[in-house]
């Protein structure tokens, strides 16, 4: 599909695919085997990564960043997840808290944040919200039922917070060195009231790492439980201001959200196609490639449309973004990403069944892939988007 | 009630849930995770499913089995998926292999084979068929010659001798009793050139090579095997020279086994999924309560009730009516793939999160049904075959 | 054999297919086109039927019936929705009206409304459930006493006094036989305020209002009709007051009407285009030889023998076990529309432009598979009330 | 969703909605109930069209017309097909073939054909291709099967041609003034090598218009049979040169084809989104507009999702078409209009559920909806299209 990009894209489009090739692919099978889940990850990787700015990309140009916009972020993320998803998200997830420090934190905390981020190259980034009996009810929460959504307590205690309460699923967990934690300041309000964020650096005395949780797909990025026991930050980490910290100040960063998860899938099934395509010219069966076959050829044309439909429409989304009512746009980037979903399933389960036998084994490029688009149908649960994406067009 | 079995049936089912749940279940998910393919075998566990008269539920109680037709067999297998599917798709190969040399083989053969492997609680049972560069077009060579295996069988006196290399061959390694094919006239059509010979993996010349590194059905290992001038006797021939097509109906005429293995692999994702709406509070009541959650359970269970009576009329089917079509065995297999497929769709949705980690009940089962799309050939290779008897009567 | 079907059953399919095709198949389309929806009700045809017995199916034999089960009664809809839908559904809509009048009604209302219905040739039935405002509220109002129907039959002595409207009512203006619910308690839940009357169509305060224009199914036409002041006497009350649900059970247990109306049809529509496939030359060669056209014939043929035996299966659970869950009934409707639909997809695929054009064969069956999908409730509402029954065992 | 649009890009679609707003949706319903197929159609909306410029969009402005460019054309036929697809189809055929008189005809055949056709309001194009037994063999012509394809003969005689054969589902056939006919000029090589074009105006003797096709859509929009008898047209109506009328220069306006088709059908999804929506708002069951009942919600954000995925895909395929090779363009063209035709196959279906029974009455707006959408996959037939996709992908 043809689109009109910069020269500055095109540089990023082509650094971010050397990266892939050479740091990532000759690795990411490997990696995915481990049986230990927190040895899937490599620090090597996201080292190089860094060096080449890929950690701090989204950090604007005023704060010594190279400011890349979203197009070409989405650019860097279809060529890293094409060589592996779980690293491609390991740096995005960075991006996209990126603006928490460079926006919406006072000076002192960019001090304290910003520069550690800028200077180290194991800085990573996290947000700690879900809680084991709170998943959908903090992305929709019921207007009649205030207890509904996360619990873990922040309480005043002098000029600092005391944070208790367990964590879970939380991306970039047990590798952070920065997480921004929602709490409730009042449990006794629905959360868009009573919700407070907290920068939590990871030596905070009372916070720990507990299990690394144990992925069908994705296995390079990592999911980790948020222990905080007696956890004490001081006031001046409260990040935005106190009770608001689940309003429309944090949601806007939610879009981005969708575009990225969109991204990092089509990557993962353009992946698959390509693996797909080059079986299917070199198999031979009956005498001649089965590419020639019409059953197999049937689906790789259903693999390439269902590809350029779900490009176009992310791409049409990006483009629009600036263009829409708000409102509108939300719910389209929603369903842009369940489709995109939808879309990758199909074509990585396509690509498996043109690999026939040898598409399940370990040793084929495409089972990694299948796994990998499975974990995407939960991510900001699909159903839940569209019930979100339909309340808007009441 | 589920479907009219006989007292005896559902005896034979009892016997197989309680082995299933005691001996398998606590063991199953460490073994699926050694990562060593190799040591997925449950070795143990085969022997004690011999005592208790598992492994010989297929063989005529003349030779020390139970005599189980095809609605008992695929009753013990489906009940049996619904806990693990390696361990009883280890059991029902054995019911699939030894069905066919019962009805294919001499007195005298059966006297030999059935007697030695029924006395022997750690055999288990292979087809040997797929090779490197000939799996689909055993299927679909249209009568050409020079499509389909290349595995040679060259009389010498009494003997056949035997060079070539299959793949992907279940329990390889590990069959005593191997049903090998191999071509005995490379210059006929498959169909008038290639016999069926009886093996018993400790000939001469074998070779195992490495073991396939699967996605799932990973305690139903396959391994690679060469053949380097194997001499087997002509006593060992099963069926005629020549004659491996009819041998090979015995095995695959009214099968509903692959059909069994994914309606009970759904049925049991769809009770976690049941369990789980159930338990999971999201906005202030179980999540069942959401429309959206039930109507998606809803649908899970009717693709899989559908499927599940489909199957047992292919039971039926092959027990009482010799003119049944095998369109309906093929049919059977590609639907419950469909079933399968949607499964998982609606699973991951209603599971959220929880769904995709390895240390809850469902990622195995995901991976499970993703694992076995292929089995018995795609279903793009299986519709086709169907489509050869779109003219026979149901 | 398709099913174990006794020699009654298949001499009623056969005596169904002859009437079907000798009398009904010659005039069908031409009917269909008529372009007022109250021309295209099929009088002669139903009086010429009657005198075969085929509308009286149902009715014991004492009333001068055939006392035919769920299994006949579904076998001769199937083999007639081969032929034409909407004269068979006619017939149908009679078997299953007199079928829940024999089970819910006295002694003294059999002899009254069976004799008199068994004697008039022209006689077929309603059921008047359906109003304007209120369609699948009626199902799923959750025990709220403010949803659901408004039709209101109150008590004034030995009469019932009914003032309200329906629509969408089948056979309505032909009907000579009425189970037509009314609320006799405005205050209760549907499942405890409505009652169920026998009506004779006839009764003085009744008027038809326009007949409905429906895309297919135009032989069985649908009216609209009102009620202002219509006396009723409670000898015609079946079942109890404020007792219409048990009622309703008996019209609905174990139904597989909508199941045989989708795939007789869909078999229908598959048999033009395997038929057209063998002949229809491109490539020098039927277009049946290309893998692609197989394929999709093997596929539709699938779906529709999957359903086929579902459907089977529904009957034989309720001709034969007590504890038969109203689940399969459900879910053999919904899975029987998703059957009708994906037949239409293929079916336009491989026949191209004739597919669709008025002139042949396939275009009526098109339009008809299409007009009911919402018949007996729309599979969404249908799924939500299956789930209902989630707990039972199958 | 957000299209950078020019100012005459707004203004044409403006005038083309107020066009579909007052002369076409006002009487469209009532057309397509006409039983006569060619009642159907309407001089007076087509005059109308034309006194607005939509008749000759396509002409270039040094041919006096408004040279409207792609992305143009494709605003004006959405905003058409939303009120009727076939009135759109029946101008955008015009546009179709106006690049034969404008690019590849003679000066003198500009001078007799492009005059009137500019002058007279109803002065329609077609052209003939399809023939009875030569349908998708006109699209992959087999190569090994040189008389596959039409077979209408033209045979030279003196300084003319004359025309035997038959065509049929001629576009604009019956009401066109100019008929563009591919015939056969060398029946012993293939189509590739033996055809010519021929300019037949409609009052040409020997030429006839047989019946016209009676389509369940899309019944605006005329398709009729042409016969030649012994039609005599001068050589100087060959349209470009003897013996390549079926070769890269006339190809290439077959991707308009595709955006077209594309652009029809999406017009159509969108009306029935419309109407969906609209109707979910304002019908009450169960105390609330059903919008607000779940099972509701998620259908019409699938639709939405479906038909945002489809014109991102429809316009960032227009967008492209200038900058990408020629073969991988014309392969995603194809591709994007069997994917706006099946998302729009499952948009308008969608919207006749939601309408519950009322869908698939003919007062209801959405059934003529689905039966109009219903015609699309058959067009440029979608299996053969993707096969075409498939063999650019090797």
């Amino acid at each position: 599909m043809h689109m009109e990009l910069t020269d500055e894209h095109r540089a990023l489009q082509q650094m971010a695919k050397d990266f892939a090739d050479k740091e990532v692919r000759p690795f990411a099978a490997e990696l995915d085997k481990k049986s230990d889940p927190r040895e899937c990850f490599s620090w090597d990787i996201v080292k190089k990564g860094s060096a080449l700015g890929l950690r701090t990309l989204a950090v604007p140009e005023e704060y010594g960043g190279p400011g890349v916009d979203l197009m070409g972020q989405v650019l860097v993320m279809l060529e890293i997840a094409r060589a592996d998803g779980g690293v491609a998200k390991t740096f995005s997830q960075c991006w996209k808290w990126t603006p928490m420090i460079t926006k919406l934190a006072t000076e002192d905390q960019r001090e304290r944040f910003l520069k550690p981020f800028m200077e180290d190259d194991t800085y990573l980034l996290s947000m700690g919200g879900t809680e084991p009996d709170a998943g959908s009810d903090n992305r929709m929460p019921p207007p009649d039922y205030p207890k509904a959504g996360w619990k873990t307590a922040a309480v005043k205690d002098g000029s600092d917070y005391v944070l208790n309460g367990l964590k879970h699923f939380i991306a970039n967990g047990g590798v952070s060195s920065l997480y921004i934690v929602r709490t409730r300041t009042n449990p006794d309000v629905p959360i868009t009231e009573g919700t407070t964020m907290f920068f939590v650096p990871k030596d905070t005395p009372g916070f720990s790492i507990g299990r690394t949780h144990d992925k069908i797909g994705w296995r390079f990025y990592q999911n980790a439980e948020l222990i905080f026991n007696d956890c004490r930050v001081p006031e001046t980490n409260i990040l935005g201001e106190l009770n608001k910290g689940k309003g429309a100040s944090s949601e806007r960063y939610v879009s981005f959200n969708d575009v990225e998860l969109a991204s990092n899938v089509l990557g993962i099934a353009q992946s698959a196609f390509e693996h797909a395509l080059d079986h299917a010219r070199n198999r031979i069966q009956g005498g001649r490639p089965i590419i020639e076959h019409q059953a197999i050829a049937i689906k790789l044309a259903d693999m390439h449309m269902r590809l350029e439909a779900a490009r176009s429409y992310l791409f049409k989304t990006i483009e629009s973004g600036e263009h829409e009512s708000a409102e509108f746009e939300s719910s389209s980037k929603q369903l842009m990403k369940v489709f995109a979903t939808e879309a990758a399933l199909k074509v990585t389960r396509l690509a498996v069944e043109i690999f026939g036998g040898s598409g399940v084994m370990r040793d084929a490029p495409v089972e990694k892939l299948l796994r990998d688009a499975s974990i995407f149908p939960h991510l900001a649960a699909d159903s839940i988007m569209s019930l979100r994406a339909a309340a808007k067009l009441r | 009630m589920q479907y009219p079995f006989s007292e005896e049936q559902l005896a034979i089912a009892e016997l197989t849930r309680n082995f299933m749940e005691r001996e398998v279940a606590p063991v199953a998910a460490e073994i699926d995770a050694r990562p060593d393919p190799e040591e997925c075998y449950p070795g143990e566990l085969i022997n004690k499913a011999s005592k208790l008269g598992l492994r010989t539920l297929a063989i005529p109680e003349e030779y020390g089995g139970m005599g189980a037709d095809t609605l008992t067999k695929t009753l013990a297998l489906w009940t049996g998926a619904q806990v693990e599917i390696g361990t009883i798709k280890c059991l029902s190969q054995c019911w699939k292999a030894t069905t066919a040399l019962t009805k294919a083989a001499t007195k005298a053969q059966k006297d030999h084979w059935l007697t030695k492997f029924a006395a022997d609680d750690n055999a288990v049972c292979s087809l040997a068929s797929t090779e490197p560069d000939h799996s689909t077009e055993n299927r679909l060579h249209g009568g050409d010659p020079r499509l389909g295996m290349r595995t040679s069988a060259v009389k010498d006196g009494d003997y056949f001798v035997i060079n070539g290399a299959k793949r992907y061959t279940s329990l390889m390694g590990h069959s005593k009793l191997i049903l090998f094919y191999a071509r005995t006239d490379p210059d006929a059509p498959m169909t008038e050139g290639v016999t069926c010979f009886v093996l018993g993996g400790d000939e001469e010349g074998i070779t195992y090579g490495r073991t396939h590194n699967k996605m799932g059905y990973r305690l139903y290992p396959n391994r690679e095997s060469f053949y380097d001038n194997v001499r087997v006797h002509k006593d060992n021939v099963l069926g005629e020279v020549n004659g491996a097509a009819a041998v090979r109906r015995h095995v695959f005429r009214g099968s509903a086994e692959l059909a069994a293995c994914n309606t009970g692999l759904s049925r049991a994702l769809y009770k976690i999924c049941h369990d789980h709406a159930k338990e999971r509070i999201q906005g202030g009541v179980p999540i069942i309560e959401h429309p959206t959650v039930r109507h998606m359970l809803a649908e899970m269970i009717m693709n899989i009730e559908v499927a599940e009576q489909f199957m047992w009329r292919i039971c039926w089917g092959a027990d009482n009516d010799d003119s049944f079509t095998s369109r309906f065995t093929r049919s059977g297999k590609v639907f419950s793939d469909k079933v399968g497929l949607k499964t998982i769709e609606l699973a991951l949705d209603v599971l959220g999160g929880m769904g995709i980690m390895r240390d809850g009940p469902s990622e195995k089962i995901v991976r499970d049904i993703l694992t076995f799309l292929h089995g018995d050939g795609t279903d793009s290779a299986t519709l086709l075959e169907a489509s050869q008897t779109l003219d026979q009567p149901a």
